[in-house]
């Protein structure tokens, strides 16, 4: 299942947890209890001890996945497990991609993430300059490899990622690292503007907290919405009060449910474009 | 538009989250200017400040004592008598100062023991912009002094308290805070590490160490000398003091690293108790850069562990690995006992009171000085002022014959130092 | 046979216990030889020593910031990058070097804030002598670093029990034990103090400070300076940064002493709440020599008192007393909250944590620059990381608006520094 | 009365104490059993702040007394007050002496002192070069100056000495400072032959504790024998027991008699002058 499908009808809705967040069982509950919300991809986190693109929400999430045991073996357990039938994205940092295996490089991951059914990758600190070895397992497995695009990404960096993007393009809709905020957006539409004419669906995240958020976002011209931290903020909150799994899998179920239907009114708005 | 090459044969690159490329390649492009072109004076006005601010040169002083015991003639590179008393300042004058050419109004950088956050903080005073130092919890409950200078000089010190609040934390932290500011805001890293071009051009701030050791080798000499040695961390003492010999085949380089309480493992806890990157880590990417690391057979990065704060870093710059592979740096390493007895001895015999990271350099000297030439320059990378509690804590725990008797401490009363 | 006058007009001379004066005597004439006669190329020895381990020449650093601020052009003669810290290597050196030219087997040394003591125990390690100083009980408790940094230098540090246990008293029994030893032992004396021909000895010591500044002050604005400005405890820094200028008229000379918390003194106490010889002393005899002193109306010695404890003295180098009769030297002082601000301003604007001694002098420039010519050397007589804790306890006491937000101490826990 | 009278007969003993020590009244007392105890002259200190020749015991001394209130006024007083018959000397230090009266200089020091009896000084940090002023003043009152003459005294500062001084020379009997020690004598033989000739009666000091000590000294060729430590440790014993005056006295007494025996046996054993 390519990743493209998710975005092919409507506005796709794409929730992000930490893998294994706060402990495998529960973990496994919260990402079904997204699909069941309506997500129509979603992204994994496998945790890296060294999450350099992340806000403090999903460094804690890490911390505590890696605590309660994850490994990347435990996590293609995991998805393996896990009864969804939306595509999967493994999102993690580079290292542990290169490390799996006997040899050095990233196809024995690929070729085992394949294997337990993930659809595609967003590897937050592999820039398109060093993707090549990870585009070619992709392509030998049929995965997708999603880039990022920054506010601040140059005309130059956005050519050499447009080559090599599949899947969805993750459009970043501010600087900084993940972590939900109130000021979503503003740097959204030039954003999208710039990679209008590119041939994969896009996808906004950082930031996106609300179905009112999700529906701006899409009336800005997205095809789809990312969504982390918001999320995880439900889990620490449960982890917290101790709270029974099944009650967080119903907040998790709720809000999914608004951004979703936040996503599918911002269509309405969209401007029709023009027929030719 | 950058040309330099981002890579040492397979090593460096740009591992780092998109909203960073454009920094960093603002960046590289004024390196290439202002570094490596010396547009604008740039090169003339940080070697003008380095002199006047810094203290440069700094000695190359004959070891009258410790070449007596080896046998060998002895030079200590005096690195501990730059301000701030380490060679960390040449890095964070020039990039503090590369920050000002570029336009940017606000600098941040991390520190793990507080000398790279001292230094900048200085930096950043001496060149009057605003300036924030990452720092780990812990790391500021035991490096008080440090943080006190750096409040001092008018920055802020903003405490990191994820994880274990050490430097790993405080570098994946400003990171982070950059990709957020970076568009005001230049990220002084402190040592030959991070995405290119950082490792570079740390590297060419530090060479004036071996610049000036190489001419002042040949005028005390006649010739260059045997061998070079320099403690590695993270490895920009030790790219310094090598920089400028690495084509002259004659010179053996040895690189010091933390032997730390042993070179086991303990995969399970994710600890090294060492930080002999070099000597025992393995290929991976970390902090923006390919390079050794200390991970676990999945790639998480372990945690290090040295005697010495300054070195107890789980990556090592990514040149420094090259050099290793291809033969030209020789990777040893030293364990914290040993450390101690050199930094005991080196202070009883010589008058210099070193850094617990440059004890290293003096401990490996100890034990090898029959396989070293007849020449041989020791980089005493800093002074270990900043150590005192350290030292009596760990001489205290072990039974050292050389240490001193410090009951006088105890008698007079009164708690820490 | 000493041809050299032992008296700075009326002050100075030899007033010690006859058992003392045939040491004195050899010494003065051993001065003459080797210091001032340069005898075995003494003083080619000690200038390359002081080279290649203190680290001359020491930068003559122009100010940026506090230039714009008095607009004023302000040079910063840095001794604060000697090894050890502070201007006290020079003499330290130059004593102890000259001990083993005597043939002399022994050094013993008295301190008080400990920078003299950690000074002499570095030169004495530097040249393989063994050495003790003497150091009263009370600052052996408020000086632990430095206490520490002697014990590891691999010198004794004898505690002094009688009295209030502080410099004084120190200085005391140092005389006392040369007396008793004086046929083998060199008394290396901290300051342009004591009998002839320390203070003139000191002094050549120290005189590299202004040679090298009136070198460097020429070549970097063309002419000498209309104003040199040191801080005075004993006044070694002071004659060092003076000695060159006495005879260029032109050339303004500033001793800063220490106002204290008051000028007012308590008889009755036998306390002077500040160390402001030179401004509100009146001759007598102490330490072996005539000076300014701050004595009751009987002529017993007061206790002095600054926040900086390397300036709390109640007499003062006989030359520095000579030359403020004779209109050369302009007495001044400043008190400790003014002390303390300049501390905080040199940190924050230009980067050198400076030592509270040194503050002094910055104190005074910024009450009285507009009294000063267009061409301001300030000697930087020592770095601040000695006074971290003195700082952080004064600054909590006042209500400086200058002083960081130190509250990030608290936050972290511990105790001291 | 001339010092040098205190020599006249046979060999004289002197014995020091700090004026006001523990305090004014049990210090008249005690230096009065002195003179009971048969001390020939007596050397009385002016307490000085900075003590720089004194051991610990006279150190401690000085601060107990100066503790006590003494000050050069009540030194005078203090001399004034004295019931005894014989020589004194003030021991002092410099500047107390330079600091005294309206005008800087030893005179009106030299004045008072020959007002309420003093008959002469041992000034310990004045050397010979420096001792002029006083050496004048005292000629105008008909005082003497005493000097010490160390072992390590070169020649030239000897005859130097030896233009000024009156009274009597003290010989330092070993180096280092005031203080009891059980090591006196060996340098003291040399010493005196070193001065056989000079006019004025040879006093020996620094060590001395017991008759024993005392009748070594005089065998050696001394005229005379000055003790303070030894002293000076029976005022503090007493004072830090708490021990009453008269008792305290009585063993002042008691101890300058066996000096003073001491002193005598040693006569006897000396090399008898050769008659000419
Ligand atoms: C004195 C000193 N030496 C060495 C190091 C290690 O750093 P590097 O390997 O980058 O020189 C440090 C780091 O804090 C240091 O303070
Ligand atoms: C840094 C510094 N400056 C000045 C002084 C005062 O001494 P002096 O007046 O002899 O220079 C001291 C004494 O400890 C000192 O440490």
């Amino acid at each position: 299942m390519g990743l493209e499908s998710a975005f092919a009808d409507e506005p796709a809705f794409v929730p992000y947890l930490a893998a294994g967040d706060p402990n495998y069982g529960d973990s496994l509950a919260y990402v079904e209890a997204l699909a069941a919300g309506g997500a129509d991809a979603i992204e994994l986190g496998l945790p890296f001890s060294e999450p350099i693109a992340e806000g403090t929400t999903i460094q804690n999430a890490i911390v505590r996945s890696l605590e309660a045991g994850m490994t990347p073996e435990r996590f293609f357990e995991f998805v393996a497990d896990l009864d969804v039938d939306v595509p999967l994205v493994c999102m993690t940092y580079y290292n542990l991609i290169y490390q799996y295996g006997q040899a050095a490089g990233p196809r024995p991951f690929v070729a085992r993430a394949a294997e337990v059914g993930i659809d595609g990758f967003v590897v937050p600190d592999l820039p398109a300059e060093e993707a090549g070895p990870l585009r070619a397992a992709c392509d030998e497995f049929g995965l997708d490899l999603v880039f990022i695009v920054a506010p601040t990404t140059t005309a130059e960096r956005l050519d050499r990622m447009r080559e090599q993007v599949s899947g969805y393009v993750y459009v970043q809709a501010r600087l900084g690292v993940t972590g939900a905020r109130d000021d979503v957006g503003d740097a959204t539409e030039e954003s999208l503007a710039r990679i209008a004419d590119w041939d994969v669906p896009k996808a906004v995240g950082f930031g996106i907290k609300t179905g009112d958020h999700a529906e701006r976002i899409v009336a800005s011209g997205a095809d789809g919405v990312i969504v982390g931290s918001a999320l995880v903020d439900i889990v620490a909150e449960g982890y917290e009060n101790d709270d029974p799994t099944d009650e967080v899998a119903g907040r998790l179920e709720a809000l999914a449910r608004e951004l979703k239907a936040g996503a599918l009114r911002g269509t309405q708005e969209r401007p029709q474009p023009e027929r030719t | 538009m950058s040309i330099e090459d981002p890579k040492f044969g397979e090593y460096g690159g740009q591992f780092v989250p998109e909203a960073l490329m454009p920094a960093i390649e603002e960046l590289a492009d004024a390196y290439e200017r202002y570094v490596l072109d010396n547009e604008d004076g740039f090169m003339d006005e940080f070697r003008s400040r380095l002199a006047d601010f810094g203290g440069r040169p700094t000695p190359l002083q004959y070891a009258d004592q410790l070449s007596a015991r080896y046998d060998t003639d002895i030079y200590l590179k005096r690195e501990d008598l730059l301000h701030g008393g380490a060679h960390k300042l040449n890095n964070a004058l020039g990039q503090v100062l590369l920050a000002k050419y570029m336009g940017k109004e606000r600098i941040i950088a991390e520190t793990g023991a507080g000398q790279h956050g001292t230094a900048t903080a200085m930096a950043a005073a001496h060149l009057n912009i605003p300036c924030e130092i990452y720092m780990g919890e812990t790391d500021i409950a035991r490096q008080r002094p440090n943080v006190f200078r750096m409040k001092i000089n008018g920055s802020e010190v903003v405490p990191v308290t994820v994880g274990r609040g050490t430097l790993k934390e405080a570098i994946s932290e400003t990171m982070r805070e950059w990709a957020t500011t970076v568009e005001n805001t230049h990220y002084v890293i402190g040592s030959v590490v991070g995405p290119h071009p950082f490792p570079k051009m740390v590297r060419d701030f530090q060479a004036v160490i071996s610049e000036e050791a190489r001419e002042q080798a040949i005028g005390k000499t006649g010739g260059l000398p045997t061998d070079v040695v320099a403690c590695a961390g993270g490895g920009s003492n030790t790219m310094g003091a090598f920089a400028e010999f690495v084509d002259d085949e004659s010179v053996d380089l040895h690189a010091v690293e933390a032997g730390g309480s042993s070179l086991e493992v303990d995969e399970k806890a994710g600890v090294a108790p060492n930080s002999a990157t070099l000597s025992t880590g393995d290929e991976g990417v970390l902090h923006g850069a390919r390079t050794k690391l200390l991970q676990d057979s999945d790639g998480q990065i372990m945690e290090s562990h040295s005697v010495s704060a300054g070195l107890d870093y789980a990556g090592v710059g990514p040149e420094l690995a090259h050099l290793v592979d291809e033969g030209r740096v020789n990777p040893v390493n030293v364990d914290d006992d040993l450390a101690l007895e050199a930094f005991h001895r080196l202070s009883q015999d010589e008058g210099i009171i070193p850094a617990l990271e440059t004890a290293h350099a003096f401990g490996y000297v100890e034990k090898h000085h029959d396989d070293l030439g007849d020449t041989v320059v020791i980089n005493v990378s800093g002074r270990g002022d900043k150590d005192l509690e350290t030292v009596i804590e760990e001489t205290e725990k072990r039974d050292l014959d050389i240490a001193p008797d410090m009951s006088i401490l105890q008698r007079m009363g009164g708690g820490g130092l």
